[in-house]
């Protein structure tokens, strides 16, 4: 990143602040969207089978966790490529 | 989904109106996703008729019933991690 | 939704017009996708056949009367949600 | 695509704006749809060459030109549901 | 286009110039996206093997080479349908 | 990505900020997108355990690696290209 004052950092955290909540609630839906696709099939009632509910539960789990251990494994790719100088996050 | 809008006692005009949008385009984007998902599973890509036929109409109905009560499973159960953490952020791998 | 002032209301009405707009756009082009994609799959020559074209006027007429259907679903079951205090619209 | 932009007689220089990058807009988007759909559609991800082949060329040609005439022809027809409906808001299931 | 005064055009250019670079961002992105979704499909190690290196070289090379083509195609089109007073970029 | 973010030597606050902004939206972008591709490359969707299992763990650890590296090539190789031009706008078909 250029180097900036501080109160140039202080405005640009400002305008983060406002993205990170609509990141979170895009985060949310794209998890509902992906459980619901990957886990219900039939429309044979307008309930949920308890087969359906379980997996809908171990997709939520599954995904938090996968999202998790990718975005611990993209902070530290991205640090060591910042200290060998190189592209992403800078 | 309220644990997304916690409510703070004192809140400026201004913020007050930014969490009334936030919550409306939230709506809104589910509603797409749902029109997507539901689309894709109810409704076949032959359209040998212009109408929806009876199983399409039915599938439609059911797949929204369906779509709400996944969001409420997933609402609850994102909201029960949240409070085993207490407030802590970083629910995701974060950025 | 929290209780808003009569101006505040105003100011939010002003912004989702803009919003809508933009909505229906989107609903338009995806529209124009979807039917391209379902319907349009050789490429033998550079105009539509009677096949593909007939097959792209059901696919509207049909996509817009499922998103009409969606769409009254959708609002009977918010409604319904935010009459028991739950989630969604609310 | 007029239908979507109705030409209202007394508008702010600011709305005249506001509706030359709406047109904008629509264009750029179509155009991205265009390339997904179109690439999808024609290049083969085998990627055994670096050129698009003839085969490739020619697909995205025409692909572009019927992607052109579906549009024109959803649009009429939504243009025409809408003179039916005369000036009716909700085309579609709302929000 | 609706005519526009000399100053709305320059206010218009301004605007365009910021989604420019957005849209240059997201193009790239796209790209970065769709090689590794068509080159990479095993994960036996963490570093790309040279069958995956040519493919994704060719891939970039394809594809833009492929929205050059479309690019041209799409303004020739727009040109076209302008002139006949329809439709799209008008 | 360096050449998306050229640095000019006189710029303003404000663009120096949009700049920061711009360069945070793309790293976030990329994020999102490795983890659509990544989600659906390394996890099975019967979803038979909650727990990521060590298949799905070690490959999206190198899923990560390799969309990082793959990432620097396609970098490298738009610079390149971009050097060959000369700085000549409208490296793709444009808009």
């Amino acid at each position: 990143m250029e180097s900036l004052t501080q109160s140039e950092q202080r405005e640009l955290q400002n305008r983060m602040e406002k993205k990170q909540m609509k990141e979170f609630m895009n985060m949310y839906s794209n998890l509902v969207q992906r459980c619901f696709d990957d886990c219900i099939n039939g429309f044979e009632s307008k309930s949920l089978t308890s087969r359906e509910e379980g997996c809908i539960m171990r997709c939520v789990d599954k995904h938090m966790k996968g999202s998790q251990r990718l975005g611990d494994r993209f902070q530290e790719q991205n640090a060591a490529m910042a200290q060998s100088g190189g592209a992403l996050g800078r | 989904m309220s644990f997304l809008f916690g409510r703070q006692p004192q809140i400026s005009s201004e913020q007050k109106i930014a969490q009334a949008e936030a919550e409306i385009d939230m709506v809104s984007d589910m509603y797409s996703r749902l029109v997507q998902s539901c689309s894709k599973k109810c409704i076949d890509t032959a359209y040998r008729e212009a109408d929806l036929n009876k199983g399409e109409s039915v599938c439609l109905d059911r797949c929204v019933a369906k779509f709400f009560e996944v969001n409420v499973k997933v609402s609850e159960k994102m909201q029960g991690e949240a409070q085993n953490r207490a407030g802590g952020g970083g629910m995701f791998g974060g950025m």
